[in-house]
């Protein structure tokens, strides 16, 4: 076997270039699924290409137009930025709750994104903020919505030759707050047994004007839930509604059993966790709580 | 198999070693460079045991390649006492039997340290949360978390 | 007189009796007398630990026996 | 037992010496050791649960480049000795082939070839080139499937030992099956105002050290071998690999390094016998660390267990009956902690009738180990659960209950004996007048109580107290220190000689320089070393006060020796009091040096209890639930070392919780682990649980120059069930199963909706 070579590129197309000459090659971010993968010999890459010197993918920048997170930005940066976790608060708590504080100061939102687990954390509460996926690749740069970015467990829409740049988080509008909430037996570690990510837009008399609903560990993918959506949309976000919207992701989910739970006890949890956040999102986007 | 030569400093001294490219940090300091005071529990990064601080960032070595310390300041376990006089948080784990096998003790004081840095006054809830990834099976955490707290008192925010 | 209560699980062997009066000094006379008494036990005898007023001992060997001991066929323990 | 004595160290909390080299990462675990010339071993293991090895062909193996020495069962002697391990005389032959399998492989993990390469990707590689054709079996997953009429059998020429139930079939999964009986079972219930029978489920359960097996071994060309290991039991190691590996445990020296946590988990040999065969083979050192993966799938947890307890009581609260059948899994071979199950299980309560039944049943999983008072906290789970039961239906305070019924001095335990003095009593009392056992609950909280009980053992020690010519001392013991128990003994010299603790060296000696001593286990340290450590350091000072006499030329008995000085009798001419320091100094002009020693074997005579309080918050919407208080409170006879024994309070408390709340081994049902990681072998971690608080009882135990009893492993039993009791307390639900994760908690707040509440 020859040896295994780690590569550093500068740019985004030197490491286009690297990852479309040699399709064995995977990117290194965090490395905190990819390295565990690697020693598990479930992936044998060819080359390890380390992403972490490149400013793109490596740069937090927030304007008039939203977020640009950087693909390899390890979680404890992205949580430790304040304006990130004012604006959005429910992705930082997704990004906060990746694991440990070690893992955190490693694993990256676009690392979590492209190892693509049904349960990732951020996935949920990037769908819930409209979130668009930068790809570079050999034909230039693409962007998709991050609700098609993952197609199945451990799948994503890369082309051979693509790595993910960046994702876009539009500014939130007044009155638009998120939150993430997981389920998971001890306090800290697991991995989601279920994840629910909302964000709400509130008009001046307190009415849900917009919404958005993404629950995990659910489906092979991080799902977005129209239904739940649309229980919440016109409502005054009161019990009633909320009930509802938690029916709709109860029902729209398609899970599975395994080691970490039963497929009826996810299904239950993803209505409670959908209700819970849309109720946190709720509170945090109403007058006064810093969303106005 | 041609090796990587990679310079970098740990625990304040520069430091040269030759690697594989998929070596991770945690073999190249226990195997390469004899610092065996950083232990493997599980290779995964779920034990906290191999915690060592990259460029002062508190990370799991064995999920590291060691040729990403190239040109970055590593400090491990070994590095926490100055001269003859032990870190604070070393002191404190003894003082409040904070230790029974001890082969988690020095990820949970480099652990700590990074949270003193980042928290020179953290809570009890603060303590538990930051040092959730790493396990310890003999104490129940309980003379861990006040040895942490002990030490943020006596220190009153002087930097860790 | 020692007083050897014996396990439960033997009593098939010994025709019900679960007490019996032994006059031994030590424990492999006890084992002896016992293995006379009610020969389908004797491989039983092998690894059993023996309680001697209270104080258990995993591998009984030559201890010896008070006139009024109280002694008791024991299962092994591990320890963890 | 002496008048009560005051010390001058035992009950303090001096900072452990051996400390400083643990807290700046010095101290040399397993993995820490490269020897020149070593070389890297990897093993390769059974992807099947059932199956026969028809053929392993290792030619690739060998020829790759690298490979120094591959091996499989055939390498290593079919050998009939057996050795003392606990439980029973193990027979060496089971040991040998869970070490390596020979004709079978029994679970997911088992051993069947290993390689020594110059690095361990090559061994790696190579051990994956190793073609074993298998005859793939059923595998028996569950000790209901194991009893089975139409089992398959893992054994075939298994026969019951002990006592075979009537029906006891020729060929059998029942490796032994043990009774206890007392008075009239049947009569008892009869005669009971309420009874109250469940049954229980408890999942396979990992030790959970931290530090993975390690070891390295050199075979030198005269055959003789040094291995370097982490172990409880550096004397188990030499005559376990000396037997399996084929060599004359004369040959064989083994050195304990710093132990990273066992729990009884490193009493048995895993990698040993095949570091040595591999180096005698390659003649170069081979060092073998296990991956976390391979500590789960086969090293030694504890049983999973199918456990029924029926219980009869008075209306006053008296218990009048009792019924218990254990079924606990062995793994692969016999040898599971049911008899110590069956012998546990009522040792709290004075019960006039009861009839208990214990199975040892082999499984297709890894061979049980033992795990902290083995075998104890599966029996009481259940009967705590039970007993709680009882108190509820009989309005009774499930303290006063189980005061009303404990056993204390005099009363005859369950397993035969009268207990002596036994500190059950005080530490229910203590329990009751806790703050914690009145403190208000919040909404969804609950609270439980249980008790646990452990015989703690004693068995085999040795001690040498060397004083040196500058007056400090040193210790040796053969007996790896785990909890702090270099600290424990340095305290017991320091106390006996009458010198300063600083002036104490206290180590562990290896298999050539230590007197035998059996493992670190059995909570004995303390106890059974500690009283040779005191013996030694008395023999030592008995010879300190011969020197004086020969310097005063009196005779020996008239020196008095206090407060770490030889006193001449009245009158002697120019003879002033000398102290250790001033004795040693002329100990070449006395006699030459003074060593005292002293070996013993220890009967097992420190029954220790426990008590834990638990309060339990539960999420009714997820069925999540979170530890907000815990008391533990414990008869120590006498806390050496407090700090320590606080130590082994807590860490037992959170294994026990762990193992009530989310750990458990999970199989596939063709018998493949699905959680061989700490991520899915969900252990407590630091935000988990709160402070818990420990309150010291210490009725003396007599045996003990100090009233020392074994501390380590009672506090990992009451745990499961106190847990329970407060899961019932807040959710109104008796759940039997563990662990009680939330999707099982949820599926029972669910089902309980669905049927009026029972109050």
């Amino acid at each position: 076997m020859n040896a295994i070579r780690y590569e550093t590129p500068r740019s985004v197309a030197e490491a286009v270039r690297l990852m479309a000459a040699d399709s064995g090659a995977r990117v290194l971010a965090g490395g905190t699924d990819l390295l565990v993968q690697f020693r598990a010999g479930v992936r044998q890459p060819s080359a390890f290409v380390d992403v972490k010197r490149i400013p793109e993918l490596m740069s937090i920048t927030i304007d008039g137009e939203g977020l640009r997170l950087g693909a390899a930005v390890p979680a404890a940066l992205v949580f430790e930025h304040a304006e990130l976790r004012r604006l959005w608060p429910g992705l930082a708590e997704a990004v906060a709750l990746i694991g440990s504080t070690q893992i955190q100061g490693r694993g990256s939102v676009g690392g979590n994104l492209c190892n693509a687990s049904p349960a990732a954390d951020t996935t949920c509460a990037l769908i819930a903020n409209r979130a668009q996926c930068v790809i570079a690749g050999p034909h230039g740069e693409r962007t998709v919505p991050v609700d098609t970015f993952c197609v199945g467990p451990g799948r994503t829409v890369l082309e051979p030759g693509e790595l993910l740049v960046a994702v876009h988080l539009p500014r939130p509008a007044a009155r638009t707050a998120d939150a993430y909430l997981r389920l998971i037996p001890r306090s800290e570690m697991d991995i989601a047994v279920a994840g629910a990510g909302v964000s709400v837009t509130l008009d001046a008399a307190g009415a849900c004007t917009a919404a958005r609903v993404a629950i995990g560990a659910v489906a092979p993918t991080a799902l977005r839930v129209p239904e739940a959506e649309q229980a919440l949309v016109g409502s005054p976000l009161d019990e009633a509604s909320l009930q509802r919207a938690a029916a709709a992701a109860a029902a729209a989910a398609r899970p599975i059993d395994d080691k970490r739970g039963t497929a009826v006890y996810r299904r239950t949890v993803a209505g409670v966790l959908t209700r819970r956040a849309a109720a946190i999102a709720a509170q945090r986007a109403r007058p006064g709580n810093g969303h106005d | 198999m041609t090796k990587l030569h990679i310079e970098t400093t740990i625990n304040g001294e520069p430091v040269e070693f030759l690697c594989d490219a998929h070596e991770t940090l945690l073999s190249a300091l226990r195997n390469g460079l004899g610092l065996t005071g950083t232990k493997e529990g599980c290779a995964t990064g779920d034990c906290g045991a191999c915690s060592v601080l990259l460029d002062n960032r508190l990370v799991p070595a064995c999920l590291v390649l060691a040729p990403e310390a190239h040109g970055r300041a590593v400090t491990t376990i070994e590095g926490l006492s100055r001269g003859d006089a032990l870190h604070p948080l070393q002191r404190k784990f003894l003082e409040h039997a904070a230790l029974q096998c001890g082969v988690c003790t020095p990820g949970f004081i480099v652990a700590a340290k990074a949270l003193l840095d980042a928290n020179p006054n953290p809570s009890e809830e603060e303590t538990r949360y930051w040092l959730a990834g790493n396990l310890c099976r003999c104490t129940g955490y309980d003379k861990i978390i006040r040895a942490v707290l002990d030490t943020a008192a006596e220190m009153k925010g002087t930097p860790a | 007189m020692a007083t050897v209560y014996l396990p439960s699980g033997l009593a098939r062997h010994t025709g019900g009796v679960d007490t019996i009066e032994i006059d031994a000094a030590r424990v492999p006379d006890l084992f002896a007398a016992l293995r006379d008494r009610f020969p389908p036990i004797a491989d039983h005898l092998d690894d059993v630990a023996v309680a001697i007023d209270g104080e258990i001992y995993a591998d009984p060997g030559y201890q010896p026996l008070r006139a009024d001991s109280e002694v008791h066929l024991l299962p092994r323990i591990a320890g963890g | 037992m002496s008048a009560p004595r005051d010390f001058t160290y035992v009950g303090t909390r001096p900072i452990r010496h051996d400390g400083v080299d643990k807290v700046t990462g010095r101290a040399s675990y397993g993995a820490d050791v490269t020897w020149p010339g070593m070389l890297h071993g990897f093993v390769l293991r059974s992807p099947h649960a059932h199956a026969r090895i028809v053929s392993i062909d290792t030619s690739a193996a060998e020829a790759m480049p690298g490979v120094q020495a591959v091996i499989t069962g055939k390498d290593l002697p079919e050998t009939t000795a057996t050795i003392a391990l606990g439980e029973a005389a193990i027979d060496l032959r089971d040991i040998g082939d869970n070490v390596i399998a020979r004709t079978k492989v029994l679970y997911d993990g088992h051993a069947v070839a290993a390689v020594a390469a110059t690095t361990l990707d090559i061994a790696r590689r190579a051990a994956e080139t190793i073609a074993v054709v298998y005859d793939v079996l059923e595998p028996v997953m569950s000790v209901d499937r194991a009893i089975a009429a139409d089992a398959p059998i893992l054994h075939p020429a298994m026969r019951t030992k002990g006592a075979p139930a009537a029906s006891a079939a020729e060929a059998t999964n029942v490796a032994s099956r043990l009774e206890l009986k007392r008075g009239d079972v049947e009569a008892g219930f009869a005669d009971a105002d309420v009874v109250v029978e469940r049954e229980f489920r408890t999942p396979m359960v990992h030790q959970g050290y931290i530090e993975p097996h390690a070891c390295i071994a050199r075979c030198g060309e005269d055959g003789r071998a040094v291995v370097w290991c982490t172990t409880q039991g550096p004397f188990v190691v030499r005559d376990a690999c000396a037997a399996i590996a084929g060599l004359d445990p004369a040959h064989v020296k083994v050195i304990p390094s710093e132990i990273g946590g066992g729990f009884g988990g490193k009493i048995v040999v895993y990698l040993e016998p095949l570091a040595v065969a591999l180096s005698r083979k390659a003649q170069r050192p081979v060092k073998m660390v296990m991956g976390r993966d391979e500590v789960f799938r086969a090293t030694g947890p504890t049983s999973g267990s199918k456990v029924r307890v029926k219980f009869g009581a008075k209306r006053d609260g008296t218990l009048v009956a009792a019924s218990a059948s254990l079924w606990y899994e062995a793994g692969a071979y016999s040898g599971s902690p049911a008899g110590a199950g069956a012998m546990c299980a009522l040792a709290a309560y004075k019960v006039p009738n009861f009839f208990i039944e214990a199975y040892d049943v082999v499984v297709n999983k890894p061979k049980v180990a033992a795990y902290r008072a083995p075998g104890s906290p599966i029996a009481a789970f259940a009967v705590e659960s039970v007993v709680d039961e009882i108190a509820r239906e009989l309005r009774i305070d499930p303290i006063e209950l189980r005061l009303k019924n404990a056993n204390a001095e005099g009363d005859r335990a369950p397993y035969g004996p009268k207990y002596g003095p036994i500190g059950l009593t005080q530490v229910l009392e203590a329990a009751r007048s806790h703050p914690h056992w009145r403190a208000p609950l919040g909404a969804n909280q609950g609270r439980g109580v249980a008790v646990g009980f452990w015989f703690n053992a004693g068995m085999n020690s040795s001690a040498t107290v060397t004083v040196n010519a500058d007056g400090s001392a040193a210790v040796v013991t053969g007996n790896p220190d785990i909890g702090g128990t270099r600290a424990a003994q340095a305290m017991m010299v320091a106390e006996e000689l009458g010198i300063p603790i600083e002036r104490v060296r206290s180590s562990v000696g290896d298999t050539d320089s230590s007197g035998y001593t059996d493992v670190t286990g059995g909570s004995r340290v303390c106890y059974a070393t500690g009283m040779a450590v005191i013996r030694a350091a008395e023999d030592a000072r008995e010879q300190l006060r011969a020197r004086a006499a020969t310097i005063w030329n009196v005779s020996r008995d008239a020196v008095v020796w206090n407060g770490g000085r030889a006193i001449p009798p009245e009158g002697t001419e120019n003879a002033k009091p000398l102290t250790v320091a001033e004795l040693a100094a002329k100990m070449t002009h006395t006699g030459g040096p003074v060593v005292g020693r002293a070996s013993l074997y220890a009967p097992m005579a420190g029954p220790a209890f426990g008590a834990h309080i638990c309060d339990l918050e539960v999420d009714p919407d997820t069925g999540c639930s979170r530890v907000v208080r815990y008391t533990v409170f414990q008869d120590v006879g006498r806390a050496v070392h407090p700090s320590y024994v606080e130590g082994q309070m807590q860490g037992g408390a959170a294994q026990g919780i762990g193992w009530a709340l989310n750990e458990g081994y999970v199989y596939s049902a063709d018998g493949v682990l699905q959680n061989a990681g700490f991520l899915d072998y969900r252990m407590p971690v630091a935000s988990d649980l709160p402070m818990i608080e420990t309150v010291i009882v210490e009725v003396a135990n007599p045996l003990h120059p100090y009233g020392v009893r074994g501390v380590g492993e009672v506090p990992i039993v009451p745990p499961l069930a106190a847990v329970a009791n407060a899961m019932r307390g807040a959710t109104g639900i008796r759940f039997t199963e563990l662990p009680l994760s939330p999707p099982r908690v949820l599926e029972g707040i669910e089902a309980a909706a669905a049927v009026p509440v029972q109050v």
